[in-house]
């Protein structure tokens, strides 16, 4: 029984984090957050992450990749959220999982050594507004090689060289395309959203020429919902990383502020809070290790495993993000402090590739009926 | 129970609905006008309207009209606080000066603080600000840290205030400051009323997690104020601060419960517009907060109903605290966890903004700390109402 | 504006109050708690509520009643709750005002002045096993004037001279009926209950004779409707009145009681909850008011008055009893203590005529749709 | 990341699950077996199947051989928790010995004790029983009032314990005594093992709200306990009450989810037969207590690691506690809520007997208080694991 990192993974997490404390810390995010109109990709972080493997961890080694699992990869992912860092690397990296598990071996060959140097930036675009994320909530039509309808929100298409779109055919099956920038048809609708550690957009298509993935471990339904359960993994190691990072600074400050001549820490109201939201991040954290595992490993378990870690750890992001405005007290409010960057990353992100109400309801359907 | 208001009342509420109707451009209730303008048009456009409101008898409601109040009843101020609110009126500028600091003046004022400074407020001549909280005196309200020197008839003042309401537009300021070198806690403060048009006070804007501005700093560096400027005796600010602060505890309930009921109705409206609302699990979290703003508005009557009987509410306020804000919070919780992904995205779609939205969720995370935090706020009810041991 | 009950109103309930305190305290609800196989109908209990108009309060003058509102009877409901009092008071009361509502002048004649002035016992059988409290969970079917079908749980039916049934009609509409006790095919299963305050039966009809409810202001879906919203309000002033109870026993007992050398009650953990309950009850004890009112003056918004009151109720009592129980630390956990008579009459009473979650979904039809 | 046990300890499982099917009768796995039986008669089953479990080396798994034990891995002991929660094997009687007494012993007995006390507790010789908590002293065990004078080679003991599970059945009792007089707090207590069977001990059922008895009361009238039969140093009983409490910190939490998620889905079956399966806002609620019940799963798998790693768990127990305890709490909460009118019925159909449901939701009303209520947990949780000041 090992249910832990092992230290190699802890090694990489370890470098991710000084990278960021050295090279792109909440200064930089700032930056980020206070050029809206930018393209929220800092060129740096992105080559640091790239130089570092970041985007290679799930890529095949034939392909110039790490060949690591999903348990690699949310070590990133956690990481990225503690420092609310910004840019495509989520939505590059399904990009190129879209390509491993559905792409023939041309299409790998192609794609993949692009992706993982961070040469290509990628992106998925698998639901339309106010759609859900099981697949029902396509709303891109393909009809043979020529994708038409919208998808929203997706994460970076302004930057991306490559977008993974989910479409249903005229029979109603899902299938996964490939869509490059520039392709004719194709708008990028940037969608300004508060959280300013990210750029989003609608991904418009009109008969815009697309190549189906094809030829791989997985096709139709069976590949978008792998797509979806990574994305909610990555999504959950993204959050609990945020939730992490947003107690701990609450912690740190109240142990040392003080109102009525003690540290507010002391108060018990304060103590008790932090208490139970250090037990549902902890409990998050192992439960996004477990779903990246049995992702890993086709434990039977799968489906329950990611709806309990997407769950959990957005429930968790939601609470602690909340408690670390209450508890900062007012400054905690102002656009100075950094509180904010967590808050609205985490609310921004909770209901990505699914809510925890979703997510519930999904194991609902695996444990009742 | 009788829920209804007098003849005389019902009369007022015709006369103020007739006046705001006839008053309120069509313009400003449409979505986003006020947003759209800058931040000194939108104040001096609101300044100058109520001034006029004031001048048509429908400002000072429940005052004497001594003080150039209408004499009202409190059912009459229920009133207009909803019809206020059904309007769509803008809000009131002077807000902090007309809740708190006048009804203080009409108790413990001089003479010449009662001739001097009611009737202007109320026209808005000059703009009140508020200056309690410090960056290091916020829940603690006693750990005031701005001084005041004596310095012949004046006192030399010194410090920082925080959370200031229309810092940037106030003409005035009543603030509490330690006269009493060397005094600790609650001991050898005042309640000082000083003029921030001079060089010594400056006024800076403070940038909200939501980009906008309600709340402003007020940094005194040898201000002067004349000694006579200072509310209730030199020494006694902390009694004079909570008389202040006891005028919060009116019936602004009702007019609470119908803005937040309509905003419920707007996030009710934006479920449905994207595909939400028949969703039974968002239904039962709409709904949720729907019982709660009932029972704020419930609460509401049993508050004025107090007030008319001229029961001192006392602890109670803190109560009325915890409900309302606990409920508005919750409420723009719902809205983000009811829309989903379309909830961070200021326009989901080209048509849709919603910018107002999200600040208004952004400004829900504020109302719990303010005013007495919903922590403070639990020590009072449990210590004062139910006699828990400190 | 006068949201507050009359000095009449607060005198009837001190009255019902002193009377419990005097002659029917814990001790005696632990005596029929502890005789689970009694009829849990006391007597002196019974008599000494008629002789204070307590089952008369509803019921018109012109049949020996007192004419009065729902307010005034949820004061009786809530000092009932407030002191876990058994007894077949709000199933006696919920008969008299099926006829009132429902009843011919003759019907209203014949039964109303006997179940007044506690010489008949009454009770109402709306709905069925696992049913709605909305008229759907109705399992009696009527044919003419015969019934057949069960309705549980049933307050009270085994000391029940008069059970007012709901029954569907073969095209399916609802109605009222009159079943009197020793009716042929009716038979009364007593099913046990934890809650030793009261008792609970299934109310068993094959082929048994009753006398439609017609003639009088509502009748069909209206009336059964008009009576669930009466039970709604009555439950929710119990659940008020028990929950109000149960924070003032634990508030008195946490400010005594010591831990760690000092009262538990300073502890800032219990005070916070404390406060959020009482708040939580406040608010509940003014939802109760509002909703009875709105019955009374046919307030164009009853329905969602109603639907709050008996949400807010449920919720406040449910969590007021659970946290006595923590709160009197493990002595509340015990059989000799009286945490579990307000525990157990909060769980048992919550979801009558419709749980929260019912009442919640009410709301949403009523101002989502 | 690796959770597979070793060869070994799956061939443990293998060898355990045979005995354990082949010595379990088929009647003791059905539902109501247990609670027909009387009190005595169904411990005096479970006392005799347990030490032929012991004889066939099914006991004190992890224990070293030389005390009778098998000697075996932290995994094997999971599996064996696992196991016997799956084969719906009998409650442990001895737990509280097992689980605390014997390792302290094992760790600090005299080498009389250890000779004396370990092997009959593993044989189900001796009961023992656990004396900490009293009437005043509960969450705060350093209130401890129970005092030992010391007359000749004994100690006279006089007071009282309460929650004590099994007092009626037990042999011996581990116990907090007082026995320096004046002492206050921490100093001064000793841990003394009393033999129940004198005329100064008096046990009594304590009937708990559910109308079961799984605790007792014990009375200490003038019982003598030789001063040998201190376990520690006479003085130290606080440090020695500390050391046996940190033995909860086992891998328990393996067996602990299986059983829970077995009342889960009997929960759901119920949830099922009564039409309520379907309904979405009480699916919600189901599921999420899966989430929570998942991640205790996971958390005891982390516990297991660490463990196997010889790491000192600490604090990290009472993390453990109230995700165990509030979550198994908020299960059976569900039970309640989910069941509506039917779940405070005994019998809603003449052929559904809910009472084992409903003693079970009343049960984990007990669990947030004892061995530490879920407000001292957390006051570990804030101070020692994330450094919060007192």
């Amino acid at each position: 029984m090992f249910f832990a990192l092992t230290d190699d993974q802890q090694a990489f997490a370890t470098t991710v984090r000084e990278f960021l404390a050295d090279r792109f810390d909440l200064d930089a995010v700032r930056g980020v957050v206070e050029d809206p109109h930018g393209d929220g990709h800092p060129v740096g972080l992105w080559k640091g992450l790239a130089d570092q493997g970041a985007l290679a961890v799930l890529v095949p080694e034939e392909h110039d990749g790490l060949g690591l699992g999903l348990l690699d990869a949310q070590v990133v992912a956690r990481e990225l959220g503690r420092g609310v860092a910004p840019g495509p690397w989520t939505a590059t990296v399904l990009a190129a999982e879209a390509l491993r598990l559905a792409g023939s071996p041309e299409q790998q060959a192609v794609w993949l050594p692009g992706l993982a140097a961070g040469d290509t930036i990628g992106t998925v675009a698998l639901r339309g507004e106010a759609g859900t994320w099981d697949g029902r909530g396509i709303t891109v039509d393909a009809s043979g090689e020529r994708l038409s309808g919208t998808a929203s929100p997706v994460d970076y298409p302004s930057v991306a060289g490559l977008i993974v779109v989910a479409a249903t055919d005229p029979s109603g099956s899902p299938g996964l395309f490939l869509v490059e920038s520039g392709a004719s048809g194709l708008v990028i609708r940037d969608q300004e959203t508060y959280d300013g550690t990210a750029r989003v957009g609608a991904v418009e298509l009109a008969d815009t020429p697309a190549e189906p993935l094809g030829g791989g471990t997985l096709s139709g339904a069976d590949a978008v919902a792998a797509l979806m359960a990574r994305g909610a993994v990555l999504t959950a190691a993204d959050l609990v990383g945020v939730a992490r990072e947003a107690l701990t600074r609450t912690v740190d400050y109240d142990r040392e502020r003080k109102q009525f001549g003690v540290p507010v820490g002391s108060f018990q109201a304060i103590k008790h809070t932090m208490a139970d939201l250090h037990v549902a991040v902890t409990m998050a954290e192992h439960a996004v290790l477990f779903a990246a595992h049995a992702v890993d490993t086709q434990d039977p378990g799968v489906d329950v495993a990611v709806a309990v870690a997407k769950a959990k750890a957005a429930d968790a992001a939601w609470a602690t993000t909340g408690a670390m405005i209450q508890f900062f007290g007012g400054i905690g409010f102002t656009w100075e402090h950094e509180a904010h960057f967590f808050y609205k990353r985490a609310r921004r992100r909770a209901p990505l590739f699914g809510s925890a109400d979703e997510h519930r309801a999904r194991l609902a359907a695996l444990t009742i009926d | 129970m009788d829920l209804s208001y007098t003849a005389e009342e019902e009369q007022f509420r015709e006369e103020l609905r007739t006046w705001l109707a006839a008053n309120i451009p069509d313009e400003w209730t449409q979505p986003g006008f006020w947003r759209a303008l800058d931040d000194d048009e939108s104040f001096r456009l609101r300044r100058d309207w109520e001034a006029s409101k004031t001048a048509a008898g429908f400002s000072g409601i429940e005052w004497p009209t001594e003080y150039g109040g209408r004499g009202g009843t409190p059912g009459m101020k229920a009133i207009y606080d909803e019809e206020m609110v059904r309007a769509r009126a803008p809000q009131t500028v002077n807000v902090l000066g007309l809740t708190f600091l006048a009804p203080t003046i009409m108790a413990i004022g001089t003479p010449e603080q009662k001739a001097e400074i009611i009737g202007p407020m109320l026209r808005n001549e000059v703009i009140w600000c508020q200056g309690f909280s410090e960056p290091g005196a916020g829940s603690d309200l006693a750990a005031v840290a701005t001084r005041g020197v004596r310095d012949g008839d004046d006192y030399v003042v010194n410090g920082q205030k925080i959370w200031t309401t229309n810092a940037v537009h106030g003409d005035k300021i009543f603030t509490i400051v330690r006269t009493e070198p060397g005094s600790e806690r609650h001991k050898g403060l005042s309640m000082m009323l000083i003029d921030m048009d001079q060089p010594g006070v400056e006024a800076r804007p403070l940038k909200q997690m939501s980009g906008a501005s309600e709340f402003g700093e007020v940094f005194f560096t040898d201000a002067r104020v004349p000694a006579k400027d200072c509310l209730g005796e030199i020494g006694a600010g902390w009694r004079t601060a909570m008389l202040l602060l006891s005028f919060e505890r009116g019936a602004s309930g009702v007019g609470q419960y119908t803005e937040f009921r309509r905003q419920y109705d707007e996030i009710v409206a934006e479920a449905r517009r994207f595909g939400r609302s028949d969703d039974p699990v968002a239904r039962q979290r709409l709904a949720n907060c729907l019982v709660e703003l009932e029972c704020l508005r419930y609460h509401a009557m049993h508050i004025l109903t107090q007030v008319e009987q001229g029961r001192d509410l006392g602890s109670e306020s803190s109560m009325t605290k915890l409900q309302w804000s606990e409920t508005f919070q919750d409420l723009w919780e719902a809205f983000d966890d009811v829309l989903g992904p379309e909830a961070s995205l200021a326009r989901p779609r080209p048509d849709v903004d919603l910018t107002p939205f999200q600040h208004q969720a952004m400004w829900s995370r504020s109302v719990t700390i303010w005013g007495g935090s919903s922590q403070v706020q639990r020590n009072i009810v449990a210590e004062r109402v139910l006699g828990l041991p400190r």
